[in-house]
């Protein structure tokens, strides 16, 4: 098990390799990566900025958190921070698991909880020369004890 | 006691934290209260989401002039 | 959109890169690896028979209808035959799309439907010397119009 | 018309085919019946799964000789 939050490239495969072991029949992984365009807009790259202690904790907790889950150390998390070009890995997720279910279940768990939680922000940066940050509808972000709709906390700070 | 800030908040204060003076016993609500007061200009949203020692903070807890605190807009992660 | 059944070793990664384009944010990739235990007993590889054409012509009908049902073209599917040694990968899935939801659910919809219909067996081999075909509970694996119950199916040909 | 068999079903055949006459409008419940007949050893459930050039087939499918009829075991891929 293994999380972090990294200024390089990620590199997938490395990812993928290190979940795997003996008694794994099944290995699932999820990669985001920054697409062309977003809501009709032609993006030229995604600027990741994260609140980087938190972030970290967060991506440990998540891990640790679908290890009980899910049933398996076997897992990797990686996000990128700084600017990514088009087509470039934002996040790598790989779960690893003797049974297939676990480990899709698993990847796909980590992905919603990482962009619920995760205190990562990103800026898209069009060809226009504009840039934006981007809220994307994190509906399950406020705190535990919250309590106020997510709605109306996305409403005022898309603001 | 300086605030953390990132992001849409960060630029609207044009600053990555903003200070404020949280009396012996604060509050998370009593935080929100004051940068409200201190930086007018961060779209804070009703109830914001604040961080203590980074972890998720309710607006009852309890803060020290010690302690991280820092306002999360709407996360973007992935 | 590319299905094939191979005899070499599967390049994970390069499966991978195949389905990246510009206008995708989201890769789903699923593999399949054999595992040293099943049901308790130890294994030491495993043997995969095809009825080729057919096989081919399932994967290619899988690919397709999962097109159609994620809206997607971006679609690699490989499974190897032959002997696989612990550790070697049977089945590469990988589904890239815009958004990280119909790339999961892609990836997961693909792996169950090989399971289900695509015709290819294995056979374990066991580290005591024994060797034995696995029947995998395929519950839908019956012809369309057939409308035998599973299970019967199943008793009667694991016996 | 040369049946096609895999796996455990050509295991129990000791053979990767088995060989049966089938009528003029033969449909696959009748080439199931004279494989059972043909290979008794095969342990074919109540209702064998059939493929009829490369695509499954319900009984009441009509089979030429020169259709390829292959019996399918329950599958294992992946």
């Amino acid at each position: 098990m293994r999380t972090a939050l990294v200024g390089r490239r990620l590199d997938v495969g490395a990812i993928a390799s290190e979940v795997w072991a003996p008694a794994n029949g099944a290995l699932s992984l999820f990669v985001g990566t920054v697409r062309n365009v977003n809501d009709g807009r032609a993006v030229a790259g995604i600027e990741y900025n994260a609140y980087a202690p938190m972030a970290e904790r967060e991506l440990g907790a998540i891990a640790r958190e679908a290890a009980v889950r899910f049933g398996t150390e076997h897992i990797v998390i990686e996000h990128r921070t700084g600017f990514l070009p088009l087509g470039e890995a934002s996040v790598a997720i790989a779960v690893a698991h003797p049974h297939r279910a676990p480990a899709l279940d698993g990847a796909r768990w980590i992905i919603e909880e990482l962009k619920a939680r995760v205190p990562i922000w990103k800026r898209e940066h069009y060809t226009d020369g504009t840039r934006e940050w981007v809220a994307q509808g994190a509906v399950a972000q406020a705190a535990p004890a919250e309590g106020a709709p997510a709605a109306a906390t996305r409403g005022v700070s898309d603001a | 006691m300086d605030v953390l800030l990132f992001a849409s908040y960060a630029d609207a204060a044009a600053a990555s934290s903003v200070r404020v003076s949280v009396a012996e016993g604060a509050r998370v609500a009593d935080v929100v209260a004051a940068v409200r007061a201190a930086a007018p200009a961060i779209p804070l949203p009703a109830r914001p989401v604040v961080a203590v020692n980074h972890r998720y903070a309710s607006p009852d807890v309890v803060v020290a002039a010690t302690d991280e605190v820092a306002f999360i807009p709407p996360v973007a992660g992935g």
